[in-house]
């Protein structure tokens, strides 16, 4: 079944308190690699048959409305994948 | 640092002199109650305790040493705020590593008793199988709630009968208990499901699962508060085994008398 | 430095420049101010501001902090104590939170404010940082937070957007409560369509100190460290002000700054435990929370509470959006942030404190003796103000304000229309209506247990907190507002706001000791929505005096108003009571059965403004009659009642009368009981109808255990307070039965009422 | 600054709440195209300087032990991105 995939992140000049969280847990893990963290949302909306222009553009409007908050958040990414895994 | 050096002035200080068993055998018994920066209901275990006649420990969660305890609660909170899964980077605590280290190996390990957040925390530290999602219905729900002690036999419900029902306050958003069917099947067959949700399943958990337990029965993890129904006044207003009336329910005060009377054998 | 910041600094605009460069006007309209205020900052100066002392005044001397339009009604609160009033108060108004003295050497804060605008904007986040706001006012004077309350006010049940708001607040005050461990015991939740685009979104917040843990927002103490921890700095509630992110002021180059604050509860949860630790181990000598205006506000109000001067060198501020300039720094309202001064000998103290839990910090700069409140940007002054000239010494506006001519005609439109002729089915309607229904699908989001103290919450008519756990010394708070009756008589209706949270703190057997108050208010420069605001400061001053409780602390709220509607005038009131023992407190529903059940106070045709009327779309008259003697009497009653043990259960009359009040005290342990009216409607000369839904005041119904009848009318005699016996608990028949006119099953009842907030919200 | 994404979806057979919810509230607002819905995080983790294979090797074990829980949780996809947007 194919799926779209709406990527949403928190607005760079917004605070992400959960990027915060991991990325003062990860050193103590030990792993040190990493400036700062950032936690977003990543949706998957199957699709019964084929994806039609319609319909990818419902995901466009899902993605403004339902699947996002305009005032904290931005969607990163709208698209289509066949595959079984991204 | 050692542990008494973070002693806060608390509201909700434990007085020793309301223990039901100042001096008793119970009183021995040293109950070591972690704080993570977040945890929420560490004061109220401790308190918990003290009722049932113990010795409340404090730990936090940075520090290496177990010091002595004869078992371990885990409260219930937001260890480190949680926002990424419950109990996901509390896992890692240095004081994890020891407890978990002392939790595995049998009935004579260290009895551990996770509650809400603690639960989770041990599901996340592999000392029990599972995990928990968002509630089905995707609040956050405080409510006094109807259970069935399963398991009478483990080391946190000796002072309760299996099949026994208790009224036990509720209180989270990410409380529905997931496993495989396997992993379910194993834990019904086992006799591991230690409490049972009745009458209504607040937050979708497989099988009404509320609470699970190791193999050995002495580590437990739960769902609801125990620690809030120990007290006559400030617990639920109903109990399953007397008329109680206005917050007069103490039906949790159990849990941490069974893990009294075990280690005092 | 950093490249970056070197080009910042050659963008500043130090003090030196200013001097240099008088003619350069600075866009005061954008930052809010008026022309009469941007000369007065020139005149205070003696020059042009630089931007960043032009960002400090503009935020400063907003409505929101410096009270420009309310600062001449208010000063009542404090002309109208008497030194009886003073007897309990530590700490009166001014302060972050009042403290009151509850005996035994502990004492208690508490305070309610609003976020209301906010939480329109972005509903969750919004009320999420509302609470973390007011918590931090809590901490700021030295004590544990131990609960919070929600007075909540929504537009119409089935507007579309009602459903958004509702969502979004309930849960953004649970999800930042519930996060830090304070139990939520109450507050209200009211739908009328007057809230449509202004929600209202009130916190109260109650801490606990002992006496000498006091700690107050002054710098004191020449050569003291001043320090900012907690959070670091984004550019969170500057938004509006986007003209500093340049301080070239040339707007052509926006940058981005964040709309709405996020909140961080872990952060806030932190921050309470590492500064309960600080006072554990007396290492601040002042202490001042971050909310509005940010470190403009923390600077100027410590310094100029204390000696007056102060030192700070701003590029020492963690940062977490780089590109603040010095001016949006000083603005910055990002959240879960505290400042303190202390004396050098206990820095490295301090500092092992934040260590061990964690909490950035940075030395910002010291208490100086200069009696000037010194601001350096890598050596650059870019401010050098008299402190008190920014945090004191605000415009003060005397705005104009008359009776609105429509009130008149309003009054006279008394409420004659329908009786209702079957009753059940109005019971039925009035308990499932949005304002009286049960509030569960609300409250149940909201821990009420952590901490283990909760004596009394919801649904019982006051939240009941243990302090001490060995004496069971505590308190009880209420919250309430009818935006109704303030609206056909603003005075009244302040008065009946207080009447009505005090009624309700003793009914649940507490001695009622201090207000706070959030007054909600449309525009203040519409003269009619400013009368309304004076007459409701006139009318909250005059009946704290009667009823001899002070004012500690609160909030205003203006300009909610959309277009030309502005909301109903909303003065949220918040009484404390205490209590010697928490054990004695009342529940609000009986359950033994053969009880009697007694009204206390009489019942007058007073329907003008009530719920009854709104449920059939009238709003006009006058609100009910309200003599705070009686109120008094009633009180005294009900608190001697708990002491001596000779009630169960009492519930007050209020919304709904006593309709609502038989059906709550029913429902809350599913016990039903028996009633009859005619006594009752012969004695004060009214009929059924009247006797259920009249809202007169002073009432309250309460149930009296056999053996305590004799002496329970005794002493309502020997006061002189009418009491008569209507009815008897009855356990076996699980229904409200009011005789002669309906029979009605519990479980219809309770159908009816908590049906209604699920079928809207799910 | 180059970022690793480290997306992590609910296993195929695990409930998705969140996800349920959305699939029930898309029809709602007019958007029928979908069949289901699920809800999965995605985390950025940044980088000071270049991304070495020490430092994705790094991404790869948070991934696998702080940022999803293999009982409930699939990481589909550790991925390093230089561009700004992905
Ligand atoms: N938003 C809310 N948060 C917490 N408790 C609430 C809220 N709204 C209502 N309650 C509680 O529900 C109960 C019933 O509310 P209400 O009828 O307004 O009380 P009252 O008339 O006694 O002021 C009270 O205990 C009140 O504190
Ligand atoms: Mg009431």
């Amino acid at each position: 079944m194919p799926r779209i995939v709406v990527d949403v992140m928190p607005k760079p000049e917004i605070l992400d308190p959960q990027g915060k969280a991991i990325a003062g847990a990860l050193p103590r893990i030990g792993l040190t690699g990493f400036a700062s963290v950032r936690q977003g949302k990543r949706f998957e909306l199957s699709v019964d048959g084929e994806v039609t222009e319609q319909i990818l553009e419902q995901a466009h409007q899902a993605a403004a409305t339902l699947l996002s908050n305009p005032v904290i958040e931005d969607v990163t990414r709208v698209e289509v994948i066949e595959e079984d895994a991204s | 640092m050692t542990s008494t050096s973070i002693e806060t002035p608390l509201i909700g200080d434990v007085q020793p002199s309301t223990s039901g068993d100042a001096d008793g055998p119970l009183s021995e018994v040293r109950v070591g109650v972690v704080t993570f920066p977040g945890s929420l209901d560490d004061r109220d275990a401790m308190r918990a305790v003290t009722l049932a006649g113990g010795s409340a420990v404090r730990l936090w969660h940075g520090d290496h040493d177990l010091q002595d305890v004869d078992a371990v609660i885990i409260p219930g909170g937001f260890s480190y705020g949680d926002y990424l899964r419950a109990g996901a980077i509390s896992r890692f605590a240095p004081l994890m590593e020891q407890i978990t280290a002392a939790a595995s190996g049998g009935t004579d390990a260290l009895p551990v008793l996770g509650i809400c957040n603690g639960f989770q925390v041990l599901t996340e530290a592999h000392l029990l199988p599972g995990s928990m999602i968002k509630n089905n219905h995707l609040h956050f729900l405080c409510r006094d709630q109807r259970l069935r002690v399963e398991n009478a036999d483990t080391h946190w419900t000796g002072e309760y009968w299996a099949g026994e029902e208790v009224v036990i306050p509720l209180k989270n958003q990410d409380g529905q208990f997931v496993a495989d069917n396997r992993t379910l099947d194993e834990l019904e067959g086992e006799g591991r499901v230690v409490f049972r949700y009745v009458d209504e399943n607040p937050n979708g958990s497989r099988r009404n699962i509320a609470g699970i337990s190791n193999t050995a029965g002495n580590v437990v993890g739960l769902m609801p508060h125990p620690e809030h129904a120990v007290e006559a006044g400030f617990g639920p207003d109903s109990s399953a085994r007397e008329d109680v009336g206005l917050r007069g329910g103490t039906d949790g005060l159990g849990v941490f008398t069974s893990v009294l009377r075990k280690l005092v054998g | 430095m950093t490249a970056e910041a070197m080009a910042r600094k050659f963008n500043i605009d130090s003090v030196a420049n200013a001097a240099a460069t008088p003619g350069q006007e600075l866009p005061w309209a954008e930052l809010g101010l008026t022309e009469d205020e941007y000369r007065r900052i020139e005149e205070i100066l003696g020059r042009r501001p630089t931007g960043a002392e032009l960002a400090m005044y503009s935020v400063m001397w907003s409505e929101h902090c410096s009270y420009k339009s309310s600062k001449v009604h208010l000063r009542q609160f404090g002309d109208k104590v008497t030194d009886a009033m003073k007897k309990h108060l530590l700490v009166g108004i001014g302060e972050n939170a009042g403290v009151v003295d509850i005996g035994d050497g502990w004492a208690v804060t508490f305070k309610v404010e609003s976020h209301n605008h906010p939480s329109f904007v972005e509903p969750y986040q919004g009320a999420a940082t509302g609470v973390g706001g007011i918590v931090r006012d809590i901490i700021s004077m030295g004590a544990r937070p131990v609960a919070i309350m929600d007075p909540l006010r929504f537009g119409a049940i089935d507007h579309p957007d009602t459903a958004r708001l509702v969502h979004g607040i309930v849960a953004g005050i649970g999800g930042y409560g519930n996060s830090l461990g304070l139990p939520n015991i109450g507050g209200e939740v009211v739908f009328d369509s007057v809230y449509q685009g202004n929600p209202l979104v009130n916190a109260l917040a109650v801490g606990v100190l002992r006496h000498e843990d006091i700690r107050l927002a002054n710098a004191s103490g020449e050569g003291n460290r001043v320090v900012l921890f907690g959070a670091r700095t984004g550019g969170d509630g500057i938004g509006g002000a986007s003209v500093l992110a340049s301080e070239s002021f040339d707007s052509s180059k926006p940058s981005k700054r964040p709309a709405v604050q996020v909140g961080d509860p872990f952060a806030e949860k932190v921050l309470i435990e590492c500064c309960l630790e600080l006072f554990k181990a007396s290492v601040v000598e002042g202490i001042q929370d971050l909310g509005a205006a940010g470190i403009s506000c923390a600077t100027s109000e410590l310094a100029s509470n204390g000696d007056g001067g102060m030192h700070v060198e701003l590029t020492n501020v963690l940062l977490r959006d780089p590109s603040l300039t010095p001016g949006e720094i000083l603005m910055s309202e990002s959240q879960e942030r505290m400042m303190a001064v202390v004396t050098p000998e206990n820095v490295e103290a301090f500092e092992t404190i934040m260590d061990r839990w964690a909490v950035e910090y940075s030395w910002l700069g010291e208490v100086t003796g200069t009696g000037r409140l010194v601001i350096e940007w890598d050596g650059e002054t870019i401010v050098d103000v008299d402190p008190r000239t920014v945090a004191h010494h605000g415009p003060v506006y005397e705005r104009p304000y008359h009776r609105p001519a429509w009130l008149d005609g309003v009054q006279a439109d008394a409420f004659d229309a329908e009786r209702a002729g079957d009753l059940r089915a109005a019971v039925l309607e009035l308990m499932a209506s949005p304002n009286m229904c049960s509030k569960d699908w609300v409250t149940d989001q909201f821990d009420r247990y952590v901490q283990g103290n909760t004596a009394l919450a919801m649904p019982d008519d006051a939240g009941v907190i243990r302090v001490d756990e060995e004496t069971g010394l505590g308190v009880a708070v209420s919250t309430d507002a009818n935006g109704r009756y303030s609206y056909l008589d603003p005075y009244e209706g302040a008065r009946l706001a207080l009447a009505e949270a005090y009624r309700n703190v003793a009914t649940s057997g507490a001695e009622p000791l201090a207000v706070s108050d959030c007054l909600n208010f449309g525009s203040p420069e519409d003269p009619e929505v400013m009368w309304q605001f004076a007459e409701t400061v006139r009318g909250l001053a005059d009946a704290c005096q009667e009823l001899g409780v002070p004012v500690t602390g609160g909030n205003v709220s203006l300009y909610n108003q959309t277009g030309g509607v502005a909301v109903h005038p909303t003065p949220v009131v918040g009484v404390l009571g205490v209590f010697d023992d928490v054990a004695r407190r009342t529940p609000s529903g009986w359950r033994e059965d053969g009880q009697a059940v007694y009204l206390l106070g009489t019942t007058a045709d007073e329907l003008d403004g009530s719920e009854w009327a709104n449920l059939r779309g009238h709003l006009g008259g006058r609100p009910p009659a309200l003599d705070l003697a009686t109120e008094k009497t009633l009180a005294a009653i009900l608190v001697n009642c708990s002491r001596d043990g000779m009630i169960d259960a009492a519930h007050d009359l209020s919304e709904g009368g006593l309709a609502a009040a038989l059906s709550e005290m029913a429902l809350r342990f599913g016990v039903g009981a028996r009633i009859g009216l005619d006594e009752l409607c012969e004695r004060d000369r009214i009929d059924a109808f009247t006797a259920l839904f009249s809202e007169t005041q002073s009432r309250a119904v309460v149930a009296v255990p056999r053996s305590e009848e004799v002496r329970y009318n005794d002493m309502c005699t020997a006061r002189n307070f009418p009491t008569l016996r209507i009815g008897v608990v009855d356990t076996e028949n699980q229904a409200l039965d009011v005789q002669g006119y309906f029979n009605l099953p519990l479980d219809q009842l309770r159908e009816a009422h908590q049906g209604t907030l699920p079928r809207h919200f799910g």
